[in-house]
């Protein structure tokens, strides 16, 4: 029974991701959107809290939100997968729920 | 399996109907149902047929009618949201005095029951927004 | 009875008034309640100071909104999970919140408190328990 | 003092709207002048005539129309951000080729160069948005 | 030659009242409004920073907002000046522009 | 010259596509240019990444404007003030960003660089030097 948590908001701008973190299960997996895709990136002065935070679960990135931003995806910290929106669909198939922090 | 689909932002501000529109072409694509489509809050906007954004861009109410089409979609715009908006199809314009309508075609307009019923009938609801 | 239950949680994340999410959030909450499904709020971030009492909105000029709170037990949604660690970064505690209650049709009609304050293990637990979950 | 204001967010949705209107109301009932207000971004959604909020709330762009009215004040929507958004007046409408307008009454239509005039002109411009 | 800067965003959802005071200067004033105005309360997570960064900047709130929060005006951090929207138009008047911090 | 000539600050503090803040602002930009005032561009916190290269909205179906930073330069807008402090918390160099250049007409046209690398101090005192600042 597990969550997929997507975030689509900068956390260097908002509290979202931290949140979401704070609140996602071993299991889960959080999928980080639109501008919620510069979560992923390593070497930030968040990277890691997100790390940290993370435990237990799967982080994702939504690769085309990823292009969009010109962020190389050999940026991304260790261990985030890449999906595309076929895979966005997968992942939120796959998971018995799906919860937005908005 | 058979999603329920929300969208609580409007157009071309905020990023969120263009992913639940590439994430609703994604679903049916991998051979997926959409129950619904639900626009909630500013989403009501994208449903506007007055929109006419530059050449070299998307026309956002454009996608999900011809989306809606193809695959029978069913697109509801909330009457309480849509309301506060100025978001009127030929029926409410009438009842409520006003000269003008602006809904799209391929989009209704319903109650907010509508978005419980798809949280009900949907094995996965997923919403985009703000 | 063959229609389909199910768990439907309302998460609230935002404060009231500067964005209207809160208040369209709460009409879906009142709508919804007609559906018998088995509906739950949570409250966490900002989302706590929806529940603030004293609020008035006159010199604004938006509605306040924050008396339907109190109508909440009428339709039958009771349950409205307040997280702890939200409350004490903002400074807040119970006392500042509304006084929101529900009478128990199982227990004599008794009046209960709906505001229950969980921790943040214990909203991971109840959002992870959950059906549907619509966000504002 | 003269101030310019810049409205950035749709009615209902974001408080900005309504800070604004009670800023340029304040602002003229202390003897100021308002030498225009500029509606940018969803702020253009202030201006449709088609909104229809609950009957106990307010109707923002009423309260504009009739401040704009009693002080003669320029509301001016821009025309890019209100083409992608689905706001249009008569002859935007008949030059575009759609079938409806939804412009109020006491705002007009015009390009962002008069965004930059309000601020050359204005002795002080004052932003409301998101 | 002062500058009016105004916050309308909560600082426990994101961090434009940071990065207002990190970059407001001395004879500033900072003036919460809307959701901004849960950054003027004493005795919370961020009150520290906020009084911290706020050296030689006056620090302002929008008091209708304060009220239609239900946040009483005992509550608010020392000096906290509290003006109305007759206020906020003098603030607006007597410094030399206006930043808002969307 | 009798006309009147400003200082104009276009502040951006938001992400590029996830809001339209970054495209409306650029339009806000280039409108400006006609009118012969003294412009600036601030790019700061999330804003930073307005300017990143490499860009290609392709996949996600929105338009592309990182290429109109480019074309700043033709329209007098020479003056992009980058701050260091949000590059580097967000793990970006100078290398990271698009290389923005104009002809200094009073050099023999020359190119220079736009972008001019600030620290947060210098970032407000280039904040408190405007006449008119519209943030997005």
């Amino acid at each position: 029974m597990a969550t997929l948590h997507t975030v689509n908001k900068s956390p260097f701008a908002t509290q979202s991701l931290l949140s979401c973190l704070a609140h996602a299960k071993a299991g889960d997996t959080v999928l980080m959107i639109e501008d919620g895709v510069y979560g992923a990136s390593a070497g930030t002065g968040l990277a890691e809290a997100v790390a940290g935070l993370g435990g237990g679960v799967t982080l994702a990135v939504l690769a085309p939100d990823l292009k969009a931003r010109g962020i190389d995806a050999a940026r991304l910290m260790d261990g985030v997968k890449s999906v595309d929106y076929a895979g966005f669909v997968d992942l939120a198939a796959t998971h018995d729920r799906t919860q937005s922090w908005l | 399996m058979k999603f329920g689909i929300v969208v609580n932002e409007g157009p071309y501000t905020h990023q969120a109907s263009d992913t639940a529109y590439n994430f609703a072409k994604a679903a049916l694509a991998g051979g997926h149902d959409i129950s619904r489509v639900f626009f909630y809050h500013d989403g009501v906007n994208v449903g506007t047929r007055l929109s006419i954004p530059p050449q070299d861009d998307r026309q956002i109410q454009e996608q999900w009618t011809a989306l809606a089409k193809e695959h029978d979609l069913d697109l509801v715009i909330c009457i309480a949201a849509a309301q506060r908006r100025g978001l009127l199809d030929e029926n409410e314009a009438t009842r409520q005095g006003k000269d003008a309508n602006n809904i799209a075609d391929g989009f209704r307009i319903s109650g907010l029951g509508q978005l419980i019923e798809m949280g009900i009938q949907a094995d996965r609801t997923v919403t985009f927004g703000d | 009875m063959s229609e389909t239950v199910k768990k439907f949680l309302y998460v609230n994340r935002k404060a009231p008034y500067g964005t209207i999410y809160a208040q369209e959030s709460l009409e879906v909450v009142l709508i919804g309640a007609a559906f018998d499904q088995d509906v739950s709020m949570a409250f966490l971030d900002d989302g706590v100071f929806q529940l603030t009492k004293g609020q008035d909105t006159k010199e604004i000029g938006l509605k306040n909104f924050s008396p339907t709170f109190r109508a909440l037990g009428d339709f039958e949604v009771t349950k409205l999970y307040v997280e702890k660690e939200s409350l004490a970064e903002r400074g807040l505690t119970l006392e500042d919140l509304q006084n929101i209650e529900y009478e128990d049709e199982d227990d004599d009609w008794a009046e209960k408190p709906s505001i229950r304050l969980v921790s943040r293990a214990e909203m991971a637990d109840v959002m992870a328990d959950q059906d549907v979950i619509l966000s504002f």
